[in-house]
């Protein structure tokens, strides 16, 4: 932690809030019945995306999952585009085409969110191919949870990402839940991690809760794979605070159980009390970076309410090439 | 009578058939605990217990796979597919196992497997949450495909699919789910094959089925104001196709229109259309009309997902046209 | 023009296209080793190496993925399904992600992959490698489907496709590899969307494509003999489906018939039969004619096997007929 | 060894000996061209199938693959009914509408070969769960090679035969190749016993080529699973002597190679020595069950070459109840 430079522990405290108050945002407005759709929130996950993140550059490749808007932020995309696109305005990443489930920003290298679990394990593989072709030294990376961790493209594009030692690197966020079907009972071993050994890879487990561990793991994952080492599989374990969805009844599990979690392993709680016993913060800087980030998503807002909604000539656009 | 929804109906027909053979179990993701993300098994684990009602890792081809397994050794499943649209993930397992074994082992085993695929448009879910993908199923041979349009024909049809020793796939629209309608008391079938006339008319022939038959029972109602005696058939099953129904009344009205929210482009409708045009080519008095979806995936901007909704008046305006 | 076979047609292609780009590669099982099982990959890994030329593991849903996300990373892949039977297993991938990904993101990306896909009914190989699944794709937004019947076209048509920005599904025939034909020298390519009229006629328009292409030639020229003058019609790309040069025929001809190999249920001829009696019935005098397979999955036995297969005569005796 | 009854040894030897000259006749006469479509032989490879069904009754299911003689007529198949199927004729098992890549046999419980690569795994994960619904002990094998196991079912179907301890037996006959790729190149891990890790259920390596092992080992498994214990996955090392299908022109190994394991590891010469070594068998009565054999395939040869072709009503039969 003491390599740790302050950018990237800003980095850290930066990324976790904005991804907290857009969603927190996007909440609200799901449930004023501002946002059509589904949206499936990342709330108490946001030290996976950041830390993993903090370790990529715009050209190396990420794909995510159907809970999109976190990895999506860490990689650098803009709230105000994700906001237009989550109100499904013309002005927002996919014009209004793809809506929550499916925010993608190539230009950092987002190849975009999936609403078909286990989608993106391929992509990832292929996005990692296509760099080892090129000989560039671009890494990719595969965000996933507990459920998808037992798709047939798991097994598909690990093996195939290890038997070509590709720079790929997939991150489970193991939050316990698989919509409403806990993971024990989908899953008979109690770490994901461990399915490595089939492929041959390393296989690490971390506290997903934790921005500096899921950051110096993933470092060395990152490492590994853009200097020829091949794939890792990172298991962050972590806990999904939220329902599946906004507007989830939630009638499997009990409130208590969730306020648990939330009271004692709060990722962004976890980081301020580190950062400030580490002197790595100050509270100040803290609260200018509320702000800050308040104020983006409030402009956010506004961009995307006053956006315009898609023409109806758009409907045919973007098809074909 | 009683008025009862759709999905209600659905569980009726899951717990009269579960009641009644033991052999008949349910599996898919998310089933058991919340009772289906729609409601549609609702107090089933309840009654019958978390081995019968069997909630499933998230694993589409297992789920597919393993209900052809358990039928050749004995059982009635029944297996969810969450979303039509995923489907695809076990695509093999549905058009290469299940409706091919039987034929390839020359008739050795039954295969008495229901699969239940949640599709259509609802609440801009977008391009993969969406789908109307009925057609491609229609063009394999081995398999059953039917597809409700209200609650007594939900029940009617799951009902007779279960005791189907084929494979049948049970498609029911996602925005059908909450809809209210009168469905017979006690025992209830609707035979596969066998489509409804839903209402007699002699000015021109509109086929539909699954949601867009009840927008097709609207426009009924608004052309029967302006004049136009339409009468309307609710396919029920699209595999096999029950022609004869259609024939006898294309006889009568000499007008076809088939709707359906699928794409238009090698939907349903071009195989009725097709039907029609080689073998009741010389009744045809006026060019056979096909509304579908245009040619794209279904967009998630509400603005944009309208438009690949067929509506009401666009039956009413192209049923005009045609009795123009 | 040489004479060469199809296969070295499509390895003809590969070869340009490989060298022009370094940016199209190939991966499949069993590609490079031994240059695929039908010799359609021979010689390529020593002229590209085993990098650009890439054996895969048995694992669908990767080889289509990860040419999915090849793609969107820059490359562009070609990406070969052994068997178009196995399309099943990869079906998400090239419906949900293939397919839409780039409408879905509003365009941000492009698609420049082709997936070759050898079909048909050759050698009793019974039902689960011997199918013709290209109607599915017909009805999917966001692809395109080509599908030579010829080595000239077989060429023509891989070159455009691994040019096109757009995800292209290649079907080769599998019956089709060892087929000899005129091949011009030096680039060639075929447009995708543009049917080819083979044989002008007035009589009658026969549409087919693939392999069946070449019993329709066989025919038409039994069917000069009788006096019967068919305008021959190869589709080439059944997505989008050339409607301008059918409609075209179709006016002169006043007579339509559509062949495939495919199950005729659902196939490409209800499409291509639905647009003439949407938009052509006026100009049509005599019933449209599909002929394609009877609705079982094909059968092992060569006694069997024959009876699903379209022949000659077939085509020769639907034309008498509807000539008559 | 020592438990091993006299029934079970011959079982062996007869076995053994009817999937081989089975075989050995139906390369012949594919090569003069009196079988139709594609023909995959297991030859080389019959102790695994041979051990594994030792241990089953009627009533147990298996699945096999595109090389499904030899489980077939471990299983307990009438060479004839695969005869005549293999040639097309009506007679046969499927009446000529699978042949060699679909036969199956019911009444032994034989769920049949499968064209798809992988397409077993999940059908012997359903009869298995078939079996635990109706409070049977019936158990479940999965037949499938090396290639197989890198398809996503593998992953989907062990997982929820995991999860669900139900009475399935996967068996690996790894053969070292994927039609022209071997192992290695496809699949990072040396052993594919490993992959059970991930799954949480037993993994075993065995040597595939010696019955007397696979017998023991698939016995435990058997075991395990009638009595509730759950899956295994065995994997059997073997060797695929003879080309992907008849006709394989082989271009991608040598000659030599497989002269060596013909010569060394010949799973019928390798029973031999150990069972006369042993005593468990006299060469005489080797002999007697040869003549057996060769009389047993010389009639179903005459069954099959002499029955009729499927006639073209049957075309229809068989697609419906
Ligand atoms: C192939 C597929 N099957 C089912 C679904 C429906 N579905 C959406 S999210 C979800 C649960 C996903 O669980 P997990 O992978 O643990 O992700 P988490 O929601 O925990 O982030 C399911 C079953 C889907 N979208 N895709
Ligand atoms: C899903 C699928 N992909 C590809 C094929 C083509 N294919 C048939 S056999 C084979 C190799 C199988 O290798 P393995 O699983 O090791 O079995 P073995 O032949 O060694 O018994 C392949 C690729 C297929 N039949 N099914
Ligand atoms: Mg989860
Ligand atoms: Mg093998």
């Amino acid at each position: 932690m003491d390599k740790l430079n302050s950018k990237v522990v800003k980095y850290f405290y930066t990324t976790m809030i904005r991804i907290r108050k857009f969603e927190e945002t996007i909440n609200e407005y799901f449930l004023k019945g501002e946002i059509p759709g589904f949206v499936h929130l990342y709330i108490g996950e946001e030290a996976i995306g950041t830390g993993v993140c903090a370790n990529l550059r715009d050209t190396d490749f990420i794909t995510s999952t159907h809970r999109g808007h976190g990895h999506t932020i860490a990689k650098g995309a803009k709230v105000k585009y994700m906001m237009a696109e989550i109100f499904g305005k013309r002005t927002g990443y996919c014009k209004g085409k793809g809506g929550s489930m499916h925010i993608a920003d190539f230009s950092v290298g987002m190849l975009g969110a999936n609403g078909v679990v286990g989608g993106g394990y391929t992509l990832a593989t292929g996005a990692a191919l296509a760099s080892k072709l090129q000989n560039k030294d671009n890494v990719s990376v595969c965000f996933f949870s507990d459920g998808a961790s037992n798709r047939g493209t798991f097994h598909e594009a690990i093996n195939m990402a290890a038997a070509w030692k590709l720079p790929a690197i997939f991150v489970c966020e193991n939050n316990q839940w698989a919509s409403t079907t806990p993971y024990r009972t989908t899953t008979a071993i109690e770490n994901i991690a461990d399915r490595a050994i089939g492929y041959g890879i390393p296989g690490v487990i971390v506290d997903g809760n934790d921005v500096f561990e899921v950051y110096k793991e993933a470092e060395k994952a990152v490492d590994r794979a853009r200097s020829g080492g091949g794939p890792t599989l990172i298991e962050a374990k972590t806990y999904r605070i939220k329902g599946h969805f906004v507007g989830d009844p939630e009638m499997y599990r009990t409130k208590e159980e969730v306020k648990k979690v939330m009271e004692e392993n709060d990722p962004i709680a976890r980081f301020k009390e580190k950062a400030t016993e580490k002197g790595l913060m100050t509270e100040k800087e803290m609260q200018e970076i509320d702000k800050k980030i308040e104020k983006e998503i409030n402009e956010a807002l506004k961009f995307a309410s006053e956006s315009p909604s898609p023409e109806p000539e758009e409907l045919y656009q973007d098809l074909y090439v | 009578m009683r008025e009862i929804s759709f999905s209600e109906a659905t569980l009726e027909a899951m717990k009269e058939e579960m009641e009644r053979d033991e052999k008949v179990f349910i599996m898919g993701e998310d089933i058991a605990r919340q009772g289906g993300i729609f409601g549609q098994f609702r107090g089933l684990p309840q009654l019958f217990g978390t081995e019968r009602v069997r909630d499933t890792p998230i694993t589409e081809t297992a789920i597919v796979g393993a209900g052809v397994g358990a039928a050749m050794a004995g059982m009635r499943p029944v297996v969810d597919m969450h979303f039509a649209d995923f489907l695809g993930v076990a695509m093999d397992e549905v058009f290469n196992q299940m409706a091919k074994i039987r034929y390839m082992f020359g008739g050795q085993t039954t295969m008495p497997l229901v699969l239940r695929a949640p599709d259509g448009i609802a609440r801009s879910a977008a391009a993969q949450h969406s789908q109307s993908i009925e057609a491609w199923f229609l063009h394999v041979p081995g398999l059953k495909v039917v597809i409700p349009s209200n609650p007594a024909d939900a029940k009617g049809l799951l009902k007779s699919a279960i005791r189907d020793d084929n494979p049948v796939i049970y498609f029911e629209h996602k925005g059908l789910f909450p809809m209210k309608g009168k469905v017979p008391d006690g025992e209830h079938f609707v035979p596969i094959g066998k489509a409804d006339v839903a209402k007699e008319g002699t000015d021109l022939t509109i086929v539909s089925y699954s949601l867009m038959m009840n927008r097709v029972k609207e426009a009924g109602k608004i052309l029967e104001d302006k004049g136009i005696k339409a009468e309307l058939i609710d396919l029920r099953t699209i595999s096999p196709i029950d022609k004869e129904t259609i024939f006898e009344s294309l006889a009568k009205t000499k007008k076809l229109m088939v709707v359906h929210e699928a794409v238009k482009i090698g939907g349903v409708g071009a195989e009725i259309a097709a039907m029609a045009a080689e073998e009741m080519l010389d009744y045809l008095d006026a060019p056979i009309k096909r509304l579908g979806a245009p040619f794209v995936p279904v967009p998630f901007s509400p603005a944009l997902e309208k438009l690949v909704k067929i509506q009401t008046d666009d039956i009413v305006q192209a049923a005009e046209e045609l009795c123009r």
